[in-house]
């Protein structure tokens, strides 16, 4: 194994299912010579592939994303690079309106498989509009597939599958990941599962729920509740719609104490969702279940008060050792 | 620089050399005369200049086109009549069976309409792709799909052409190339220019036709769907069914362009203006710019000008569109005025068309009692079809 | 008291608010001669004020919405017909990224005093794209106010705070319920606050929890439920963001148990957010909570599928059966 | 018919009958001497037709017009010269202070760019609208907003136009008019849409104008912007800084249409292409459109050529566009070029210009250390003005 910058591990994926299957392409904006937006996790693949397979758009979201959907009904299998994320919502429409119900609409004789990738989240001082963390909303949209890697390993892990898959995946790569790098395999059959999550860390005493980045800042908690004997551990929703219960459950089922984190504000997140599905589950927990989620406010961009907005590992410990008492 | 001035004879040398297109230079003057044979024959002008764009036939926009069936095919000239009377018949029939409240949910008919769907869809090959509007039976009926699955699927029965989950307005046939209507103004046209943008890519020489209706010409996805066609010189055809009115908000007052056909111009594709009370003149003008896809040569907008004789959507009950206006245009039904085209020129007899129109009666008559005899789906349908299958689904 | 039909609520709340006040006005498409789209809420409101104040436009959301806000941050009060409420996905960004977000990154000098109406929901075999339930999303984004009334007097009452509000308004309104017809004071002060949730029927032994359409079946599930010796609770959210957590809590407190209820799919929604913030409140409960929720489908056009797939009574029955055992 | 020819005669004549426009009957055939004095001056062509459409004054794109400072008032110019050195100044420091992570997140500089908003804002009355782009500082700056408040909004500081909340890419001043920079191509137009249709409503005569990219021209909310606009002849100017890249993407690459100016004229709108390296061009043009609008005559698209000297953002490192180009258009400094203007036709000296540069670095010094000395915001305010305060808050 090598290690991977998180652009390279993207880079990678890409690259890999290009060359196995004539099919898949890119496109975007900036994506051709330019490599990519402002996070370029596609260098080279132009000058390897070409202006067919690595297809320059103008601005306009909505031609992108729905020309990808013209493309994936027709036999091909775009991967669209929205840039940052936070554009699915002037093209909102086509994915959660037309690519998710695609399939449910025509009774099953289409299929949409592409993938959306964007960059997501905020820590980056990049100010409201440009640091939404917007996962949860897709989840509201049977259809969908939302995956989101947590670490250069599964980003390359995931993003394969995303690229095979028969479905639409909304696929969610943190803005802080791309300051990261990590061994990944160079294994070109390298798949890692969608619709499951993975047991990043294992632990007795505590579950801590997270995903994307989050993950990195649970596992970072559960090191130092570690040097304070809580033993926690982490489960990575790699995949949150559909969502596997299972691990979930058994995790907690293990431990009986629950946190549960989330970058964005609180209602209707993904947290809300694992600790309603755990304690609805009738899976006996020893004491309340918490969330740790970002503050209700859009992002400021003044770095202190982002900085106060948002989860840190602080917040996961001090959760994860309320839930202890 | 004086401008061009086209004449009548001009257009029937073009006409005797078999030719759709007539090359100017600059802005053509059109005498009335030109203009009729013009309109008449689908032939549109073709302006020389940097991006080739076309100015439109019948810019007058409205007027009516004499209908000449001289040189046709007999048979040819039949099935034009044909689908336009299946879709009158399965619409009257819908619009029957909706107020009787035997179908439910949204019904959008076409009735007056049927020659833009018919001219458009008899110019198309068997590989070619379409999508469609929320007032799109007449678009599917065209294209050849089966009048009892598409009464199965607006019962909601499990024979229909979605299985019973889709309804009127999202009606699809993969296999008849129709990737779907669409009940969100405006989304269709950037799925179709995927379509076009994919068989371009797979070297297939397919073309891809969006219908829209004279509402959309707002909306940003028409915007942006367009423009990439025209950059990416895609095969595709931009088809307007302009009924001048999106429910109550008339074309005219919602619209800041000379015309839609001007507006596909302003993206450097030929945009025309033809009469959409004539399928001849629909399929002509169509035949050219499939023609000029299937070359390489990008977009096309045909602005097709019809009325829909109906309300906005079954159950209206607000008709704020003039009575004159109402009543000029049922005038121009366009299948009386084939049939009258038809029985004038002599290739068909009033029994002929008497006889088609009985068997399309049969054939409405057969797809109402497959539907009503058709079972609803098994429940557990409501779930399939949501993800593809490869992902377990714990939840 | 009179009754009205919920249409009629509407127009009056609208009526009364545009002669108290004439910087408000209404814009969307089909709103003046023609006194609104499928669910004509508006009848008679252009020929009292004129197309200046009830403005026709052409079908254009993204400029609907973005010219009623910038018209709500120079002065003025739009209240803008959404017709659809699935039509907001195709001016999302307007919705999320601008109007919510305004006043905060103006530091607070912008205030987007606006009202987005759309009916919602599903019932009513219109098929997938416009049978949505997207209230959730809307949740995600501080900044937006989002209230649904559950029946004629909540119409008015709360549409009329609505559009008096200094906040951006999302004012959703079910399909459902423009088949009803029920008493509504014609006093024109009748104001129901924003931000707080209303106890529709007391009870003792479970707390049903419910918003907009979903609170009419909450009510008709307490009414069996009562016939059976089973007294429920029925909260009903009129304001979902920002959520008044208090009255759920103190109801739950009282009857130990709880039953949330949604119309669209599981993840992420409304159901899921209530239990959470009920079990991590640490209010003792006497048995798991349950959610009642739609399946997660796309829904389908064919009736008897559609009717599969959504919440009724007897789903609500039941799962207020389960928490008693 | 033939076309009417535009002698340089014509334009001078114009020009001393203090005029801004000519009129003409179809489609103006210019001479280059009639062009050379049309560009320079800022003048543009009317065209007499059904909806008043407006052909560019200089439709080449690109080409340099004289700057030609005679005839206005000393004092004006100097100003013009003093703004465009204020945007030059403050954006430099941005740019070093970059460099040195002392300010962080986003940063799309407009150096080479000053002249736009430099002659547009010059042209505006202290009531007017104005949204701004992403590379908006120099818009800011040329609308008169305070350096010091600016540096400390990008610095996050409490003393920032936005308490520091909202950044350099969501800077507001709404005592200024300004309702803000947009992070979301396209979404500001829609909302100067409405602020005009407000003051419309209101009738307040106020102008909005919206500051644009090449880039923004294939979004959807450009097309529903346009259209809603013109047909409600709104009072908005849509100013386009053509830096013809939007990244890395070139305009003639990603727009299908003749020009930016004759896509706004798809929608009745006057649009012209102004030489925008040219303040008193922009400054005319300009003028010209909001005294139309302020007459309720409607919409107006300028389109302002120009060129960036920097990358897309500070923190940029793929430079694609060509050498010779960026040295080319670095030749065409609009500052030097206005500088070269006023020593040359005399109004001003050397020296006074150098006062001004002087004086411009000693604002940029304080403003630099205005935002070093403030305040970071309270915590607190991070949980302030997300709603108004008038709901109470349980969660
Ligand atoms: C984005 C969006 N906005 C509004 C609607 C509601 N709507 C359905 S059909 C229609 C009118 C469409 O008019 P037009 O395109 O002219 O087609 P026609 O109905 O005349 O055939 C409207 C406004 C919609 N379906 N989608
Ligand atoms: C909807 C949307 N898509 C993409 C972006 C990312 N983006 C920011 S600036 C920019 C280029 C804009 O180009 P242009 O309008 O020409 O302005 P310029 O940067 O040249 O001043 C892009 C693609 C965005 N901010 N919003
Ligand atoms: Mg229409
Ligand atoms: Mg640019």
């Amino acid at each position: 194994m090598r290690e991977l910058t998180f652009a390279e591990a993207i880079n990678e994926a890409i690259r890999e299912e290009m060359e196995r299957d004539p099919s898949v392409f890119v496109q975007g904006e900036d994506v051709g010579r330019y490599g990519g937006g402002y996070y370029p996790a596609l260098r080279g693949l132009y000058d390897q592939f070409g202006s067919e397979r690595v297809r320059d758009f103008p601005i306009s979201e909505t031609a992108i994303v729905g020309t990808a959907l013209g493309a994936a009904i027709t036999g091909l299998r775009p991967v669209v690079d929205l840039m940052f994320a936070d554009f699915a919502f002037v093209c909102f429409d086509q994915i959660v309106n037309q690519i998710s119900k695609i399939r449910y609409m025509s009774g099953g004789l289409a299929a949409a498989p592409l993938v959306l990738r964007g960059v997501m989240g905020a820590y980056s001082h990049l100010a409201a509009q440009h640091s939404n963390s917007i996962e949860a909303l897709f989840c509201q949209f049977p259809g969908l597939v939302v995956t989101i890697p947590s670490d250069c390993r599964s980003a390359k892990g995931l993003l394969k599958s995303a690229i095979r898959s028969n479905d639409p995946v909304i696929f969610l790569e943190h803005k802080m990941l791309y300051l990261t790098s990590g061994d990944v395999p160079s294994d070109r059959e390298f798949l890692l599962p969608l619709g499951r999550s993975n047991i990043a860390r294992e632990g007795r005493d505590v579950t801590l729920v997270a995903h994307g980045y989050m993950t990195q800042l649970a596992l970072r908690a559960a090191e130092q509740l570690q040097a304070n004997n809580i033993s926690a551990e982490v489960v990575d929703l790699w995949t949150l719609a559909p969502l596997d219960k299972r691990t979930i459950l058994d995790s907690v089922r293990k431990t009986g104490r629950l946190v549960a984190v989330q970058e964005s504000s609180v209602l209707c997140g993904i947290a809300g969702e694992i600790v309603a599905t755990v304690c609805e589950s009738g899976v006996a927990l020893k004491s309340a279940p918490r969330r740790v989620t970002g503050k209700s406010a859009p992002i400021p961009f003044s770095p202190p008060l982002e900085d106060h907005v948002l989860p840190h590992p602080e917040d996961i410990i001090q959760a994860a050792r309320t839930v202890m008492q | 620089m004086s401008r061009p001035l086209i004449t009548e004879n001009q257009v029937r040398e073009a006409l005797a050399r078999g030719e759709t297109a007539i090359h100017v230079q600059g802005d053509p003057i059109i005498t009335p005369l030109a203009a009729t044979a013009l309109t008449d024959n689908g032939i549109y002008i073709v302006k020389t200049g940097d991006h080739g764009g076309f100015a439109g036939a019948s810019e007058g926009r409205g007027e009516l086109s004499p209908v000449s069936v001289k040189g046709y095919d007999t048979k040819f000239l039949l099935e034009l009549y044909a689908t336009m009377q299946r879709i009158r018949g399965f619409e009257t029939a819908v619009g029957l069976l909706f107020k009787q409240q035997r179908i439910i949910g949204f019904a959008h008919l076409s009735i007056g309409q049927e020659a833009v769907p018919t001219g458009v869809c008899a110019a198309l090959g068997p590989e070619d792709y379409l999508t469609l509007t929320h007032r799109g039976h007449g678009q599917m009926v065209a294209r050849g799909a089966r009048l009892d699955q598409m009464m199965a699927e607006l019962y909601g029965k499990v024979t229909g052409n979605c299985k019973g989950k889709g309804g009127s307005v999202h009606l699809h046939d993969f296999q008849l190339g129709i990737l779907g209507a669409n009940g969100i103004i405006g989304a269709n046209l950037v799925i179709t220019s995927g379509a076009a943008m994919s068989a371009k890519m797979r070297g297939t020489k397919q073309v891809a036709v969006a219908f829209f209706g004279d509402g959309v010409v707002n909306q940003g996805a028409f915007h942006e769907a367009l423009n990439i066609a025209s950059v990416m010189k895609l095969p595709i055809l931009f088809v307007c069914e302009n009924n001048q009115y999106a429910v109550s908000m008339s074309e005219r007052d919602a619209t800041a362009a000379e015309s839609i056909a001007a507006r596909g111009r302003a993206y450097l594709m030929p945009g025309v203006t033809v009469d959409g009370q004539n399928a001849l003149a629909v399929y002509e003008t169509t035949k050219t710019a499939v023609e000029r896809a299937r070359r390489g040569e990008g977009p096309f907008l045909i602005e097709c000008m019809t009325y829909r004789s109906r309300g906005h959507w079954e159950g209206e009950t607000t008709e704020l569109r003039p009575e004159s206006e109402r009543k000029q245009w049922q005038e121009r039904d366009p299948i009386q005025r084939l049939a009258r085209a038809l029985i004038a020129a002599n290739p068909a007899t009033e029994d002929q068309l008497r006889r088609i129109s009985d068997s399309v009666r049969d054939e409405v008559v057969e797809a109402v009692r497959f539907a009503e005899e058709s079972a609803y789906p098994p429940l557990a349908e409501a779930l399939r079809d949501v993800w593809s299958g490869e992902i377990a689904i714990t939840q």
